[in-house]
């Protein structure tokens, strides 16, 4: 293998691993076989499984999830795409009230060990009804885990973790991240779920910060630095299991946090990573707590229109400057 | 089916029945809460259904689920004690009437979103597939159920992919309080709709667990073999009205009175007398059903609450719940 | 009318009142006619209004909503019924991707002038799948309006401003709150969306909650008061606008914060108020703000088991003592 | 449709597919982000059903919709300064290329989730009926739309209610790069459902637009009349790929080469001859075509990109964007 791939690479790449390790793995989903899937996230996997192991389905989201679902309480681990994450409103029914609620409401009976792919975020010009960053979705229904890797490395491990879990995840893979590149990881490469990771180390504030925020965050932080303020970027990693004892550990060095957040302000994960963090960090904080989100409005199409909408690196920036002079 | 097997049927719906007079009456006395969609007069469809497939097959039914959970190996203590929120309860009390689950026996669960299921009963049929195994899943739901999308894609995903997946339709004639001729297009509204997805439709008296067994065992053998899904419609009726205290006044006395006299188990008690089977041996199977169901009542009755450290198990697969560090 | 009403009358009320004004406005959904709704929401209104007006539909919550959505664009005001706010799951594409977009994505071309009512959180013991309360993945999605009244004036007021607003409104009307009592409206009461209201004064600490939370923490606030804490509670009434400045004003007098929400802690309500508050009201806090939520399960069937899930008075005391020993 | 009317459609349809054709290179020249689904090759569905509308009906189309948005009054230019993201666009550059919409003339919007507008084109037809018009809508979808939840839904829904809306499949044989015959149950994926909902499901050369015109006015007629919903099944081939680069390797070249073969352009062009209409004629509609899609081009070229303002307008009917105080 190279010893560099990009993110795209690392989906394919992640799931073959799994693939090869477990013949109970299989995957579902629209364009995924010959295609390898729209955007090659599913590249070589008919080729090298089969079509008794990748499925290509009509445009029928419920179908995909609930089927995945009922073969994952059956003794095999799907995976099922859904395309777009927008698409997830198709099949929610599945996310919100069937797959995180039928181990609880029977007792701990059945276990659903599946992952639902997708492709999540802005950033390729799809408009409005493309390009959500729809995990915050999944946040408001406990039961799913939810994984958003940000790197290539990060995309093989992750992958590993979620279909080896018994539990549901939902695996939220970047549009705006697929063509970046990174160090391909080892063998046997396993990142636990529910590990937030310190991207760089700073005293002065901590950004929190998830998937194709974290390297926006990066570069606030390289631009801060030339400042004099050195900021401590964590990547989040998963909203489920949260590591909030990372982000808490962080704000205790700096006493100051901004989180940095892809999706409208109303409902997104940084409220509830700042609600925690006002509560159990209260004494560590110095300043008020910040979250650089986009607009509350439907993402707009034209490039013009959408930076004023999302998260920049300017806007960044500018909220860290304003909290250092409080 | 010979005149043991529809003994043994009869037996069951027998118990079936006092099980739901039972969890009637329980909820009138206050003993369950909530509410419970009762299945007396739909015996037929989960029994007959039952005695056509093999153990290691998959049944998947909705919020009215509590026959289909009986027939499928659930003791009616385990599931009075989960109406009553007992520790001793099918799913520790944490389901409820609408819930019943019991996976040891391969009752995949009573779902309560409406047609929410059908794609789960496709995935386990190509898990079968996957698997090599030639076990069958069967999907129940309600006549209102069919207009809802999640019918439509499953029959198609099962039909394209072939799967070995039974989709039966007890057309009770009524959604909760509408009937469904109201809303939908066609007459027959499973059956009508199988040419749709290029498979077999077929309608049943769903009263008559004879019928019923001979046409899930056909089509069961059929789909085992690799021939495919199958939509049967079972005609019947529910004896209650859609759920608690629904008292159903919005259906004609007419109506209700014939299909009354339409009884799954004065049928099949009439065709143990045609077969021989003598009065006595009947009443002793109905006395048997009159044991069980009293005594768990008083089992359920006597069985604790559950344990409040409960409340936080088995979200995950580890058992607990931790959703942060 | 009577001098009291109860909130399942509330209901009915309230539409009747909005369909003798205005002939555009129309109601349609599963049992909602001759059967009067499944909660009796919708009584008389099949008599008074006719079959033209009141419709049945069938199971089809895509589309219930997808039609309201095309009748809303072309002149009328449809109020469509979801009987239980669970099922939401079933349409969410149209509450998460279609209605809340298409005014933006078009230029401004259309407006959705329609109301989505909903039977809303738990407290009737209908389990898992009949029991949240799903105000939460609503503030996910910006382009909805969010109410959730907790009395029958209340009722009356915001159901007429939702009917006359020309946006899409979401009316989520609460399952444990249908059998109270209350002071009837007098005709032509409207509510503005987006208007909290203090339901009782206090100066140690500011309660907010929202529909059935707001009787709880009522009730929380009269046994404070026991303990010599007098606890302001704000009663929010709606997510979408939401009234942050009079939150911001009673922490002002305060200087402590306690949410109380249904729903569970992840992705609520509540961390959305939390993170406005801990920006801009930082300076404000003499304490750590704290949510009182649901834990993160699903909810049980049993009571006992409930009561160890959801919020109840003895938890929102101790929290609140708890606070105030900080 | 005689040969005056048919010049028209032949001269719209030239429009279109010059549009289509602007975008495309528009697209490679970097001035169109994101991406485009081109309907060239598609044009006699939009410009035959748009012939036999009248302009207070409704239409719903897909991220496929250029050709419905300008059959249905949008000019090249606003289509092309959307696409290009100029203020002076169909939807002031907030929509894009899968969400064209100009609700002036009846065209009720392109949307970008399979299948989501099919419920929205019952709905406005349901209004039609509420506020006594005798108005219809038209869903325009993809054979992949078929085998969503919201095709049954809606078509149930249309039924039952009988209300005036016709569904018009494009049938390209395709979805995005799965043929729809692997992935559906019937040959027709849309006009053999139709009995499943008791309404008419016909089959039409998508690709010849006196064809279209003729069977959507009959049908038109028809649900004017009362007599319900009809679902058209337009047999065609789109020219490009799914969208964007997609250079379709996935098709085989004789079936494209006989799909080229009939083009509707070409066929338009042959009726007109038979028609006695001269060449010269049928050149000179082309030149215009040809002028007002350059000077589209040119135009949206010129034109602003939109006010940075503009992002947070729109959101509510104030204009504004207020989500809190
Ligand atoms: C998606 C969804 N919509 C609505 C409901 C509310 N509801 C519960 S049962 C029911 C009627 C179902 O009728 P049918 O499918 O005929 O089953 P039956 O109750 O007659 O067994 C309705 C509308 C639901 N549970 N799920
Ligand atoms: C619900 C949903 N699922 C998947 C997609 C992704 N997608 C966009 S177009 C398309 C193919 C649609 O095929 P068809 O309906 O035949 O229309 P065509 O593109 O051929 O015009 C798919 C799968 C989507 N937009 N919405
Ligand atoms: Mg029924
Ligand atoms: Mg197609």
């Amino acid at each position: 293998m190279a010893d560099v791939i990009t993110y795209r690479e690392a989906v394919a790449e992640g799931i073959a691993r799994e693939m090869r390790r477990d013949t109970s793995v299989v995957c579902l989903g629209e364009d995924i076989g010959a295609a390898g899937g729209v955007f090659k996230t599913t590249t070589g996997l008919h080729e090298e499984f089969g079509p008794e192991r990748v499925w290509d389905t009509p445009i029928s989201e419920q179908a995909i999830v609930g089927a995945a679902m009922g073969a994952a309480m059956t003794g095999r681990r799907p995976v099922a795409e859904i395309m777009f994450s927008d698409f997830l409103a198709c099949c929610w029914d599945y996310l919100a009230n069937e797959i995180p609620k039928v181990r609880y409401m029977t007792g701990g009976q059945v276990t659903v060990p599946l992952v639902v792919r997708t492709a999540n975020g802005g950033g390729l010009g799809f408009g409005a009804q493309h390009s959500q960053a729809t995990e915050n979705w999944a946040l408001t229904v406990p039961g799913l885990k939810i994984a958003a890797p940000a790197t290539p490395a990060d995309v093989v491990g992750m992958m590993a973790a979620a279909i080896r879990s018994d539990d549901p995840v939902v695996f939220f893979e970047h549009k705006a991240l697929l063509a970046t590149k990174g160090a391909a990881p080892p063998p046997g490469h396993v990142v636990e779920l529910g590990r937030a990771c310190v991207v760089r180390p700073g005293d002065d504030v901590t950004l929190v910060a998830l998937a194709s925020m974290v390297p926006l965050a990066l570069k606030a932080a390289e631009v801060l630095s030339g400042e004099g303020i050195e900021a401590e970027v964590v990547d989040l990693r998963c909203l489920v299991p949260l590591d909030a004892a990372t982000v808490l550990a962080s704000v205790c060095t700096t006493s100051r946090l901004v989180t940095v957040e892809e999706n409208p302000y109303q409902g997104g994960w940084g409220a509830t990573v700042v609600s925690i963090v006002a509560d159990e960090g209260f004494g560590l904080l110095d300043a008020p707590v910040r979250r650089v989100a986009a607009e509350c409005v439907p993402l707009p199409f034209a490039d013009a229109l959408e930076e004023q909408v999302i998260p920049t690196v300017d806007k960044v920036v500018m909220e860290v400057l304003r909290l250092a002079a409080y | 089916m010979d005149a043991a097997g529809l003994l043994t049927a009869y037996e069951r719906m027998a118990v079936i029945r006092r099980t739901e007079k039972a969890a009637h009456d329980l909820f009138l006395q206050g003993l369950v809460k909530g509410t419970t969609h009762l299945a007396a007069g739909q015996e037929a469809v989960a029994v007959g259904a039952s005695a056509a497939l093999r153990p290691d097959d998959y049944v998947f039914a909705t919020y009215r689920g509590h026959h289909h959970a009986l027939a499928r190996g659930a003791t009616p203590q385990e599931c009075l004690a989960e109406l009553m929120s007992r520790a001793t309860g099918l799913c520790k009390a944490k389901g409820g009437s609408m819930h019943l689950t019991k996976a040891a026996t391969g009752m995949l669960g009573s779902y309560a979103i409406v047609g929410s299921h059908l794609p789960m009963a496709v995935g386990a049929a190509w898990s079968a597939r996957l698997r090599g195994t030639d076990q069958l899943a069967v999907a129940f739901f309600g006549d209102g159920a069919t207009n809802i999308g999640a019918f439509h894609e499953s029959l198609n995903l099962a039909a394209v992919w072939k799967l070995p997946v039974l989709f039966v339709c007890e057309n009770n004639l009524y959604m909760e309080y509408t009937p469904i001729a109201d809303v939908t297009a066609v007459p027959r509204p499973a059956a009508d709709r199988a040419p749709a997805y290029g498979i077999p439709g077929e309608v049943v008296d769903g009263n008559d667990v004879m019928a019923v067994e001979e046409a899930v065992e056909r089509l069961a053998r059929r789909a085992r073999g690799g021939d495919g899904p199958a939509v049967l419609e079972a005609a019947t009726y529910r004896h209650f009205g859609h759920s608690r205290a629904d008292p159903a006044a919005y259906r004609p006395a007419e109506e209700v009175e014939r299909w009354l006299a339409h009884d799954p188990l004065d049928l099949a008690r009439g065709r143990l007398a045609e077969l021989g089977v003598a009065e006595a041996t009947v009443a002793e199977a109905d006395d048997r059903a009159r044991a069980v169901v009293e005594r768990a009542v008083e089992a359920a009755k006597a069985a604790p609450p559950p344990e409040p450290r409960e409340a936080l198990a088995d979200v995950w697969a580890d058992g607990g719940a931790a959703w942060r560090t």
